[in-house]
């Protein structure tokens, strides 16, 4: 009878269980849409966990290919769907570098401004299904009363709330309606004290502390082989961030913000901010220290937004011309990566000479977070799978495409 | 339909107790089952214990004088004491059991080796 | 027409379940099954033991047997039970012999039990209806060493185990903590590889 | 009430089965309508604990009949029963785990005398039945043929089984202090003042009553100890196969159990249906002034009786909705590393307490009532016949 686990660093128990594979999902609720997860699991000690993707994939790359690159943007959109605007940027930027082109002053500032509105929501977003993770439903409620106060502002800007399609190749769609920037400076003055309330009930309380401090512990070498990204890789410690380190055409975009990133370098935090403090239980690369990049970086991206409106303030001119859809691309190829909330979003354009791109790929952050699901697994508790992929913040139409 | 207007005396419960003790002798002999055994043992506990609880009770017997009491009872709560203890050594020696022989059928453990 | 005694109406309620679900207990083969059987057949016992005026032993015994050993029978149940082991049948020959000797015993059994007459039936037929004496107390107090029955306790014959069950009390408790602790060392599980799980 | 009836119905053992037959309804209705009403009361918490209004629609304003096209809605659901299920236990542990947690009902004494049945053993019987509820979660878990239900039920009969320890020996100690397990003798003593309820006996057992609380919380499976049915890591536990009406007794059984423990917990520690005043005894609503003002009296104390166990379940969704959940390990490690030893010293010291001052060291004067002045020593040694 064979009884053997087939990982020999798996604790023998003296009382001979069965080891089963459960599946979870892709119909779960802890599963952040439509994964598939396969656990090899001793009772409540899960040795193996199997991520199978996939059941999202609609083409998106190969529709790519068929039409032209402002007709892609509304495929952008769906790709991380909580983050709308930040794939825009990836995809417009991408073009741009392209074609080589640059945009105005105005637009560079709305795209900074819109972007970091949205990191914003993906990450609340990312608090609140946390906090279902680990069976908290009130943080989620919070999360989505702020979120939902910065879809209204977006719905006011381009008529949508989900999939955006306001940054465009060449600029953005359209200007500021009157009196947006002190309706989002009134939203931004709200939220700043109700930060406070979020930690409180999340990232300051014991029971949440006890449940993902020392949990899933990626250390630095190991998120840098896996090709994380994101508040993934900074969780683990490392000083990493495309808004400050990406290619010139994409942090020319943050040109003149003053902000920090948010990775624990010589043993601390940023401390620009009245934040929280470190618990002690907390090991760097843990799933709470994932969860408390988030919440620093939404502080930060609460600072871009209101520098990036004193900067549209004072720019002058237009916010730029959309590319005409006849627009022929340049024979050559460009990649480029933009720091979006989940991590390093990566979009590769080949053109031919004509208007249609010969090839399109996408370089999915969450892809890449996900593949360290396996080893951040392995010997921890069933409660623990939900509590580690949550804190990796994957989404599912950006993985499948 | 005597039973219905009659009252029941020490035999009735008895006739209980002897059902339940045979119930759990024949389930002793013939489960295969390893916990099937431990289950008819507890039968067969309970079997005795009403017989002690029976013979505790003044009021159902025709010489209530003559009655166990209060022994009767502190007797069968030490049975079911017992009966808790032998059941999680018993459990203790089934896993152990399963473990040396991956299955709990107590008639494949016949050699007198762990 | 005589009134329906309802002691014994109550009684044969509780008897029939207890003796038929033993009953089953025997007849199936399904593990799981049986333990639910058991659990009704234990708590009909009980019944049987708040009926026989023993309130306490019955509490005592849903508390420990129908919450406790069950659960922990359970337990084995499904820690064992793997498909093939769920249902064990024995052969027909057993079964023939089975039924014989239980035959056999059940006779004596019965017989024995209804050859004293002053075991049949109570003289008062009321006297079991009537308001119960709390046996709590007194038990506990017999725990401790005193019998608080016993005191006015004319006969001198039955006046005689006044000193109550304190030793064995003291021997039970000492005997339940190292059975405990037996089992758990049986049933532990024992972590052999050192370098353990990594977390 | 039975024997007054049965002088006037022929034959009387009809007159016994009525007035059985009615007190059984009634006590489902009190079960029932508890665990209705509590739905309504959680999702009206629960939504002001997430800033938003919960039911509104249903009946009126404040959706008072949401319970009610909650549990039509679930009538109305088909009855599924997996292919892989043993479908007959599948069908019945629904059925165990609500007779069970009614059952408890029988000896739960809502005011003085106020009680289906008043048993010697009142506390150590609901104990004793409470935790055969698990059986029907265990069994319902197993015959789902579900893996997620299988781990639900483990979890579940891993947990209520160690917290049964620390709440039965929690239970102990205000039994101790009262010298008898008579649910009934323990709330007449402590008639009168605030200062007559048992948490405020001495030190030890307003600690007991904490660790009372928060194990009657874990052994209820209610967050954020609610493992065995924890839906983002389980889906829903051993629910998940469950649909429509079994669905809905599973629920029942869980809220009637809280309710008992809530009210077991006022009942021990918080003077049951005697309120931090006096006022039945000011108004004269006592047995001494005849049977319509007792029963007035009685009226009022039962009201008191479940606004105190309401108020222990108010808190319990309190914690749920503002609490993430703990870790299976980290449930046992509460149980056992904390709760069980403070159990155990708080048993200990409760001991030393009524052993050093049997008379209590609250001034005596504060008792008003005469019936609280029996002192727990002297009701143990007079406890034969005593009640």
């Amino acid at each position: 009878m064979d009884m053997q686990p087939l990982d020999p660093a798996m604790a023998e128990f003296d009382v001979q269980t069965d080891e089963i594979l459960i599946n979870m999902g892709p119909q779960h609720p802890s599963t952040h849409g439509v994964l598939r997860l396969v656990l090899r699991s001793d009772g409540e000690v899960v040795t193996e966990v199997t991520p199978h993707i996939g059941y999202l994939h609609r083409c998106a790359e190969k529709i790519g290919e068929n039409v032209s690159p402002r007709q892609w943007i509304p495929y952008t959109d769906r790709m991380d769907y909580l983050a709308g605007m930040n794939m825009n940027l990836g995809w417009a930027l991408c073009v741009e570098k392209l074609l080589g082109m640059e945009v105005p002053e105005k637009a560079r500032h709305l795209r900074v401004i819109t972007c970091e509105l949205n990191r914003i929501a993906s990450h609340l977003v990312a608090m609140g299904t946390y906090g279902l993770d680990l069976g908290s439903f009130t943080p989620f409620t919070y999360a989505f009363r702020e979120r939902e106060k910065i879809l209204d502002l977006f719905e006011e800007l381009c008529g949508a709330r989900l999939t955006l399609s306001y940054i465009t190749v060449g600029g953005v769609t359209s200007d500021l309606p009157a009196g947006w920037l002190e309706r989002c400076e009134g939203f931004l003055q709200e939220f700043m004290p109700i930060i406070d309330e979020y930690h409180a009930v999340l990232t300051s309380n014991e029971v949440f502390i006890r449940r993902c401090a020392n949990v899933g512990v990626l250390t630095a070498d190991a998120a840098i082989d896996y090709g994380c990204s994101g508040p993934v890789l900074r969780g683990s410690g490392v000083d990493w961030d495309l808004r400050r380190d990406g290619e010139p055409i994409y942090t020319r975009t943050y040109e003149g913000y003053r902000f920090e990133v948010i990775a624990q370098t010589n043993g601390h935090y940023p401390q620009d901010e009245d934040y929280p403090p470190v618990p002690r239980a907390a090991v760097l690369g843990d799933s709470w220290h994932r969860f408390y990049v988030r919440m620093l970086e939404v502080v930060q991206s609460v600072k871009l937004v209101r520098q990036g409106m004193d900067f549209y303030r004072r720019a002058a001119g237009s916010c730029g011309e959309p590319v005409k859809l006849s627009q022929k691309l340049p024979k050559g190829e460009a990649y480029l990566e933009t720091e979006a909330p989940k991590g390093q979003m990566g979009f590769m354009v080949v053109g031919d000479g004509s208007a249609i791109p010969w090839r399109v790929r996408a370089r999915s952050s969450s892809f890449c977070n996900l593949s360290a699901i396996g080893p951040l697994c392995r010997g921890c508790l069933i409660a623990d799978v939900p509590a580690i992929l949550g804190s990796l913040d994957i989404v599912l139409g950006e993985i499948d495409r | 339909m005597s039973l219905l207007t009659q009252p029941v005396g020490v035999a009735h419960y008895l006739v209980v107790g002897a059902v339940l003790f045979v119930c759990g002798v024949i389930c002793m002999a013939i489960k295969r089952n390893g916990l099937g055994v431990l289950m008819g043992i507890e039968l067969v506990l309970n079997g005795a214990n009403l017989n002690f609880v029976a013979f505790a009770s003044p009021f159902l017997r025709a010489d209530g004088a003559n009655a166990i009491r209060l022994d009767g009872h502190v007797i069968a709560l030490f049975v079911i004491v017992l009966a808790a203890a032998e059941a999680a050594v018993a459990l203790a020696i089934a896993l152990n059991y399963y473990n040396n022989f991956v299955t709990i059928d107590v008639d494949r453990g016949d050699e007198l080796k762990g | 027409m005589e009134s329906i005694h309802w002691h014994s109406v109550f009684f044969l309620i509780m008897a029939a379940l207890a003796c038929l679900l033993a009953l089953a207990v025997v007849l199936t083969s399904n593990v799981v099954r049986m333990a639910f059987y058991l659990v009704f057949c234990l708590a009909a016992v009980a019944g049987l033991f708040f009926l026989a005026g023993a309130d306490f032993v019955g509490a005592m015994q849903l508390m420990i047997y129908v919450g406790g050993t069950l659960v922990l029978l359970v337990f084995g149940v499904m820690l064992t039970a793997r498909t093939p082991f769920v249902s064990m049948r024995s052969g027909g020959g057993q079964w023939i012999m089975a039924a014989i000797l239980g035959g056999a015993l059940l006779t004596i059994l019965l017989q024995a039990a209804f050859s004293v007459k002053d075991w049949a039936a109570p003289t008062d037929p009321q006297a079991a209806l009537a308001i119960q004496q709390p046996t709590a107390t007194p038990i506990g107090m017999g725990f401790l060493g005193v019998r608080v029955d016993r005191l006015s306790q004319p006969d001198p014959r039955l006046n005689q185990g006044m000193s109550g069950y304190l030793l064995p009390f003291e021997i039970i408790s000492v005997h339940l903590v190292v059975v405990l602790v037996a089992a758990a060392y049986l049933a532990r599980s024992r972590r052999r590889s050192s370098e353990g799980a990594p977390r | 009430m039975a024997e007054y009836l049965a002088q006037y119905i022929t034959p009387p053992w009809l007159a016994y089965l009525l007035v059985a037959l009615v007190q059984c309804v009634l006590l489902l209705a009190v079960a029932v309508v508890v665990a209705g009403g509590y739905t309504w009361v959680e999702r009206k918490v629960a939504g002001r604990v997430q800033d938003r209004l919960g039911p509104t629609r249903v009946g009126g304003r404040f959706g008072w009949l949401q319970a009610l096209a909650d549990g039509l809605k679930l009538l109305c659901k088909e009855d599924l029963v997996p292919g892989s299920a043993d479908a007959m236990l599948f069908r019945m542990a629904p059925y165990i785990s609500f007779c069970a947690s009614f059952s408890v009902f029988l000896a739960l004494p809502f005011a003085d005398g106020w009680v289906a049945q008043r048993l010697d053993v009142g506390i150590f019987f609901i104990l004793a039945v409470a935790g055969v509820e698990v059986f029907g979660v265990i069994l319902g878990g197993y015959a789902s043929g579900s893996k997620w239900s299988l781990f639900g039920a483990m979890r579940e009969a891993a947990q209520v089984v160690s917290y049964e320890v620390p709440l039965a020996l929690c239970a102990v100690i205000p039994v101790m202090a009262a010298g008898t397990m008579d649910l009934v003798s323990i709330g007449q003593m402590q008639t009168g003042w605030l200062s007559n309820w048992l948490v405020f006996h001495d030190p030890f057992t307003f600690v007991t009553f904490w660790v009372y609380f928060t194990c009657a919380t874990a052994s209820v499976n209610r967050a954020p100890f609610d493992l065995a049915e924890a839906e983002s890591e389980l889906v829903a536990g051993f629910l998940t196969e469950y649909s429509g009406f079994r669905w809905s007794i599973f629920f029942m059984a869980e809220y009637a159990s809280m309710f008992v423990v809530s009210g077991l917990a006022a009942i021990l520690f918080c003077g049951g249906w005697n309120g931090p005043l006096p006022i039945t005894s000011w108004l004269g609503l006592t047995a001494d002034n005849g049977p319509i003002l007792a029963f007035l009296g009685n009226f009022l104390g039962a009201c008191n009786f479940t606004a105190k166990a309401c108020l222990g379940m108010i808190v319990m969704v309190w914690a749920r909705w503002t609490l993430p959940r703990l870790r299976i390990d980290q449930v046992m490690t509460v149980c056992l590393k904390y709760c069980v030893p403070l159990a155990a010293a708080m048993l200990l010291g409760a001991m030393l307490w009524t052993y050093t001052w049997p008379n209590g060291l609250i001034l005596k004067s504060v008792r008003l009532l005469p019936a609280a002045s029996q002192t727990p020593a002297v009701s143990t040694a007079s406890a034969p016949g005593a009640h």
